[in-house]
């Protein structure tokens, strides 16, 4: 054991030194709810090591010091006794001051956390489906509210109100270098404030359980300073730009009249399928199938060929599509910025 | 003979489990496409005909899976816009024991696919032919046609209707006590 | 032995008694151990004792010995099929985007991983050694119950073959050992698979409550004269606080079980809120079972320790009281903290501090058991065998883990680490440290006891490095992947996150892991054949299982010893104070007052019988049907009260009779 | 190892009553885990019904006089109950005898009547997670009442043939008695929870 020790701790710090470069890693904080979440986790880290190290020398000092074995079990040494139980009270007594500060020092933490979202201006609603996220940007006006798909764009340095629920299973929304998770359960709707100290994509994905394909259920937080953001907004706001090509025209058309138009919507378009991720702009995103396949032509056509090779188990049937169908709708798609 | 019961049991059992608990996502053309000839009406000169059947209407039917698929695609396809969940509505009810085309998977198959006159559309082009056959499985479930140890049980919804592996038995549905 | 010797024996003790009751008529009376010489009450209790020859007579046998020898055997095997699941999965893990297995078959994995591990291994393993032990170590000569007792053996080895078929006939659960609504209800599970989870755990929990009432009963009603609550040894409290909070926490999965199940099969809406149910109330049932868990697997593991340590410290615990009171007290504070398994549900914030609270001072006791034991261990150097080897890696796995269960339980913290990678670590260095690793020293410690042969050290001290090196190289990275965002229960991940090569390398520890418990499997085998033999008491321990011969007689001990100490035989070493006027020809025990452990009775115990064994089919049978149509309970109800009939009703033999 | 007789036993009687006998305290172990469940399952209704301000979702209030008549019943049996425990006690093969055919009859006219509380709970279970509820504590009950009184049944048969006339036997029958308290007892607050809280509502 003592020979171990010291490997255990080297392959640890080695470790540990290669992945805070993390894209998706509660030790690499990018906001002030997982800093003060990643500040908390090494304190206790430090804390509980130190305890640890002063447990394995109590135990490792018996072993390498105590001189002979005992031959007389029963023969105990009244005085020696009193002294360790002086020791062990004293360590109860250390343990449960420990105990208390590290109770206290929590609970302070998640009223700073409770903290942050207290001015949130914007407001957006997230709704758990197998396997992916449908995001829902509120708005008073009924025609500025916008949905889209699997990732969020948000203002960075502002502190925005998710709204989290789910349609079917359990889901929990974790971006772990934005803040904590939050479970997206049927039935209740629970209140997540996010908020981004500086532009960037932070990844996140599912952390409840839920189902077949839990492993590929990823997010992107897009965080930007706030003239992008409202840019990208009004842009998504439109409805789906026009085919420019012979060939998007072809694609369009059979969008309309193949299974796509059966549960995704387009804007703009006679598709409105709302069981599905939307596609008004889906060539905007930087990702497919919630953030399983970087957005590009080969993928998309990969994706809408044999999406049960890729995610088995989603609910993206395989469509039974000629070479030249799947390239005009691939086309489609791809315009749709 | 206690012998061959032990040794029967479980191999009975592991087929009729594997064929109810298999969950193939991609077209299974292995088991043919499952298209049969289908006649609107079971009546010929000379006797009956035997309803055709082959692999694939069977391996639907008789797969949980595939009938809870079903289940899902008949809510997100909107059935329940003419069918009202299998009540009847524009359209005719489900959940009944008349069958104005027949009551064979491959003749609900037909029905989804190429649509009816008097308003049931052609979902052809539209349904992938798999989930058309999960579709049509899951229909003759809302009459308990479907095996009960594979009907799809009660939606996390209003209930609107007993759950299909609640569905009495098809022979005696419609028949009044 | 011929009937005629016995009819000889007869005659040595004509005395008769009168019975205490004046209306009853006299107990018809039969030969007492009084004057009996040792070869002559040898054979008597032998014959009155043993196990029915043939396999009727094998699948009757309602020793205590042989059941838990049957039970600690099949536990192992499940042990052995739970590890393979977990190689599998990190085989298909030791990569991005590997595509050995597929999400169906994976989550299957997972989940028969958690509940053969869970309700398969770990909680009967438990409960086995207790039941082996601690008849021996009260002083009696079988379990309470016995015939409960056979039963609850055949229903958690049905139980397991009905998990483990449904396994091989791809009807496994699918939806986590946990089964969390609504991905485990009637909408998004279809088929069987939950059902089958549903009724297995019903099943097999009913075996576990089997056993925990006849512990409870046995530790309180049969203890040796004179073992009054203070010389309790402090392996016996353990598994008594254990069997409490058995009764009090499995009834809780079983009702979960049950409204899933009900909700499944006959459409009621416990769990769905479009109709007034829940789905959290799952979470709420299942985890008041569920936390207790983990200290029902615990706590017997931390009596072993207590039995281990002064062993080989040569003193008796450092803090009886105090163990005990620990004891006491984490069996309690084990149903205040279920919440903290839920904070990531969107609780009230205040609610949540409560349970970061109590969860916080649950790790009060158990420092007080760590630092009793160390103190112990302060005392002269302590004789490092293969059993203290294992306690000692107890110590190092088990403090991690402890401590990073206290970072759980601060809410902001559980925020970021829940269902991730961490927390697998967090409990497997709980669960294997705390568990596994005593069991594993336990059985090095009593393996001579239950078979008459050490086991080989040397093959012994190879297993204990290999395990620990595996082990810590398997789980040690998960704290660091996990806190790099990777969550749990994922057949796979993409390549671009950087969690690729320290997967391989938790893939490479798996695997060491693995190969040490098949080194394990080596050595039992071999010592079991070749080792050397043991004699009574090979590691001068102090407890009343060693008073006995190893492997112990059918009748455990010849006379029934008396205790004056918790350490009875450093206390007695000359000879054993014993006490004697038992009838030899009937399976007659003493029972006795439940504080001061005053003789009260001389009770008869339980005659072999193969109805356990029918009345368990029949209400195995049930339970498979039930999980088809509700109408199983009807049709089931007929058989087993066929079978409960014929185990109760009296068959003439002077055992029922009196 | 040595041994040295230190205590006689051989005057010891060979049976016991109540919590001397192990077979009580089996008894005890048993109506501790099954009061757990009646306890989580009370739990679960109460807390549906608190999650839900319109608890009873718009259903017709159960109509209570079948469980009145139950529960008036079953306190009645608790008092021949207790008068044929002081004659197990006592080892009176006579008295035992007729009180155990009291007691079946006792046990299987509240059983008569469970059959109209069914009905009269005016819900059915797959209607909502009240009506669910409902059913569930009743049925809990009912197969607690069904198992008691079939043990019950066995064992006054079992009283009138050579065995009964044992002292194992009249423990078993002041075991009997303790269950059947048990079974009284936890009806109480599932009658209250089950016809009076939805009338609070």
């Amino acid at each position: 054991m003592k020979r171990f020790a010291p490997i255990a701790f080297a392959t640890a710090i080695a470790l540990f030194l290669q992945g805070c470069a993390g894209w998706q890693s509660a030790l690499d904080p990018k906001g002030p709810a997982a800093s003060e979440l990643a500040w908390l986790i090494w304190f206790f880290t430090g804390l509980c090591a130190a305890v640890w190290v002063l447990v394995m020398i109590a135990l490792a000092l018996p072993l390498m010091m105590r001189p002979r074995e005992r031959a007389e079990p029963l023969v105990i040494d009244a005085d020696a006794d009193n002294r360790k139980l002086r020791v062990v009270m004293t360590a109860i007594g250390l343990t449960a001051v420990i105990l208390v500060g590290l109770t206290l020092l929590s609970f302070f933490a998640n009223r700073t956390l409770a903290a942050i979202g207290s001015d949130a201006a914007l407001t957006i609603r997230i709704t758990g489906h197998q396997w992916w996220w449908e995001v829902r940007y509120e708005d008073a006006t009924p025609s500025h509210i916008l949905t889209t798909a699997n990732e969020i764009h948000i203002p960075a340095g502002e502190p925005v109100r998710l709204l989290i629920t789910s349609t079917d299973v359990i889901h929990s929304f974790w971006v772990p270098s934005l803040s904590g998770k939050l479970d997206l359960i049927p039935g209740h709707m629970n209140v997540l404030d996010i908020k981004a100290d500086k532009p960037g994509v932070y990844r996140g994905q599912c952390a409840e359980f839920c189902g077949a394909q839990h492993a590929n259920m990823g997010t992107f937080i897009i965080a930007e300073p706030r003239e992008k953001f409202d840019a990208w907004w009004n842009d998504q706001l439109q409805p789906a730009a026009a085919p420019m090509s012979d060939e998007a025209k072809a694609g369009e058309d059979l969008f309309l009249k193949r299974p796509c138009v059966m549960c995704h919507k387009v804007g703009g378009t006679p598709a409105g399928g709302t069981v599905a991720p939307d596609l008004t702009h889906i060539a905007s995103r930087q990702t497919l199938a919630a953030g399983t396949l970087t957005m590009s032509r080969g993928n998309l056509a990969a994706w809408i060929a044999d999406p049960q090779g890729i995610k088995p188990g989603s609910h993206m049937p395989v469509a039974d599509l000629s070479g030249d169908e799947l390239n005009a709708i691939v086309a489609y798609l791809e315009g749709l910025k | 003979m206690r012998c061959a019961v032990a040794v029967l049991f479980p191999v009975v059992l592991m087929l009729v489990a594997c064929q109810r608990e298999e969950r193939d996502t991609r077209p299974q053309s292995a088991l043919g496409s499952g298209e049969q000839p289908t006649p609107v009406t079971t009546l010929e000169p000379g006797g009956q005909r035997p309803s055709p059947t082959d692999n694939k209407a069977a391996s639907f039917e008789a797969n949980a899976f595939h009938l809870s698929e079903g289940k899902r695609l008949f809510g997100w396809f909107n059935c329940s816009g003419c069918h009202a969940n299998g009540g009847g509505g524009m359209g005719p009810a489900l959940m009944d024991e008349k069958w104005i085309y027949g009551s064979s998977m491959e003749s609900i198959h037909a029905t989804i696919r190429d649509g009816r006159p008097n308003g049931m559309p052609s979902f052809r082009d539209k349904i992938p032919d798999d989930q058309i056959w999960e579709l049509a499985a899951f229909v003759r479930s809302l009459s308990g046609n479907a095996p009960s140890s594979a009907a799809p049980s009660r939606n996390d919804d209003m209930m609107a209707h007993p759950s299909e592996n609640r569905m009495p038995n098809a022979a005696t549905l419609g028949k009044s006590p | 032995m011929s009937s005629a010797d016995i009819t000889s024996e007869r005659d040595l003790r004509p005395e008769r008694e009168a019975s205490a009751k004046g209306d009853i008529t006299p107990e018809r009376d039969g030969p007492r151990d009084t004057g009996l010489d040792d070869a002559s009450l040898h054979r008597w209790l032998a014959r009155t004792w043993r196990t029915p020859p043939g396999i009727i007579g094998a699948l009757s046998s309602v020793d205590h010995k042989v059941i838990a020898r049957r039970y600690l055997i099949t536990a192992f095997l499940f042990l052995c099929l739970g590890g393979l699941n977990a190689v599998v999965m990190r085989i298909q893990l030791s990569g991005p985007r590997r595509g050995l297995i597929g999400p169906d078959l994976y989550n299957q994995l997972f989940t028969m991983h958690g509940v053969t591990m869970m309700f398969l291994f770990a909680v009967p393993i438990v409960q086995a050694t207790g039941i082996y032990l601690v008849p021996l170590m009260v002083g009696t000569r079988n379990i309470a119950f016995p015939r409960l007792n056979a039963f609850s053996y055949w229903v958690y080895v049905s139980g397991g073959l009905f998990a483990w078929v449904s396994f091989a006939l791809s009807m496994a659960p699918d939806v986590g050992w946990f089964a969390y609504v609504p991905l485990s209800g009637p909408e998004y599970a279809p088929g069987k698979r939950a059902d089958v989870w549903a009724q297995m755990i019903t099943y097999t929990e009913v075996s576990s409550l089997a056993v925990a009432v006849a512990t409870i009963v046995t530790v309180f009603k049969h203890r040796a004269p004179g073992m009054s609550l203070d010389k309790i040894p402090l392996y016996v409290w353990a598994l008594l606080v254990t069997s409490f909070v058995v009764v009090f926490a499995m009834p809780a999965v079983m009702v979960t079980s049950t409204f899933l199940i009900l909700d499944r099969l006959v459409g009621t809406h416990i769990f769905n809120p479009a109709e007034g149910g829940d789905a959290l109330l799952f979470q709420h049932l299942f985890w008041f079972f569920g936390h207790p868990e983990v200290y029902i697997i615990f706590l017997p593991a931390t009596g072993m320790v207590s039995a281990i340590i002064p062993a080989f410290a040569r003193r008796p615990a450092f803090g009886h009281l105090g163990l005990v009171l620990s004891l006491i007290a984490v069996g309690f504070l084990s149903f205040g903290l279920w919440v903290h398994h839920m904070f990531a549900t969107g609780l009230p914030k205040l609610g949540a501090s409560f349970f970061t609270a109590s969860s916080m001072m649950i790790a009060i006791p158990n420092g007080v058991q760590i630092f009793c034991w160390l103190a112990t261990l302060w005392d002269g150097r302590p004789v490092i065998r293969t059993p203290l080897l294992f306690v000692l890696g107890f110590f190092f796995i088990f403090v991690i883990g402890g401590l990073t269960g206290v970072m759980l339980a601060s809410v902001p913290l559980d925020l970021q680490v829940h269902d991730t990678y961490f927390v697998v670590a967090h409990f497997h260095y709980v669960l294997i440290g705390g568990s596994v690793f005593p069991l594993l020293g336990a059985a090095y410690f009593w393996f001579p006891k239950i078979t008459g042969r050490m086991m080989s050290e040397r093959l012994g001290r190879w297993h204990f490095w290999l395990a620990m090196v595996g082990f810590n190289a398997a789980f040690f990275p998960m704290h660091i992947v996990g806190l790099w965002g990777m969550p749990r229960r994922v057949y796979t991940y993409p390549a671009e996150l950087g969690w690729g090569n320290i997967n391989f390398f938790i893939s490479a520890g798996a695997v060491l892991f693995f190969l040490s418990f098949v080194l394990f499997a080596f050595n039992l085998v071999h010592s079991a054949l070749r080792g050397a033999p043991a004699g009574n008491n090979p590691w001068d321990a102090g407890t009343l299982e060693w008073a006995t011969s190893s492997p112990p007689p059918s009748y455990n001990f010849a006379r029934i010893p008396i205790v004056t100490n918790v350490e009875p035989l450093w206390a007695q070493r000359e000879a054993l104070p014993v006490a004697t006027g038992l009838r030899v020809d009937v399976r007659e025990l003493v029972v006795s007052t439940v504080a001061e452990a005053h003789p009260d009775i001389r009770e008869k115990s339980a005659t072999p019988s193969i109805w356990p064994l029918l009345a368990a089919i029949a209400v195995g049978g049930t339970f498979l049907y039930s999980i088809f149509t509700p109408w199983a309970i009807v049709w089931g109800a007929a058989p087993i009260a066929i079978t409960l009939i014929g185990w109760f009703w009296p068959k003439g033999d002077p055992e029922d009779e009196e | 190892m040595n041994q040295r007789p230190a205590m006689d036993l051989s005057a010891l009687p060979t049976f016991g009553h109540g919590p001397r006998s192990p077979t009580w305290w089996g008894t005890l172990g048993f109506m501790a885990l099954e009061g757990t469940g009646f306890a989580l399952a009370a739990g679960a209704y109460l807390y549906l019904a608190t999650l839900w301000p319109n608890w009873r979702l718009s259903a017709p209030q159960p109509n209570h006089w079948p469980g009145t008549i139950v529960t008036l019943l079953l306190i009645a049996s608790l008092i021949p109950n207790h008068i044929l425990n002081g004659y197990a006690k006592q080892c009176a093969i006579g008295p035992v005898r007729i009180g155990m055919v009291v007691m079946s009859l006792l046990g299987i006219a509240p059983l008569v009547v469970r059959w109209f509380e069914f009905p009269a709970l005016n819900i059915y279970w797959d209607t909502n997670a009240y009506g669910s509820m409902l059913w569930v504590l009743l049925g809990l009950h009912t197969t607690h009442l069904i198992t008691d009184v079939g043990d019950t049944i066995v064992l006054t048969v079992l009283m009138f043939t050579h065995h009964g006339y044992s002292g194992r036997r009249f423990g078993d029958v002041g075991d009997n008695v303790f269950y059947w308290d048990f079974v009284v007892l936890t009806w109480i607050p599932i009658y209250l929870l089950i016809y009076w809280l939805p009338r609070l509502g």
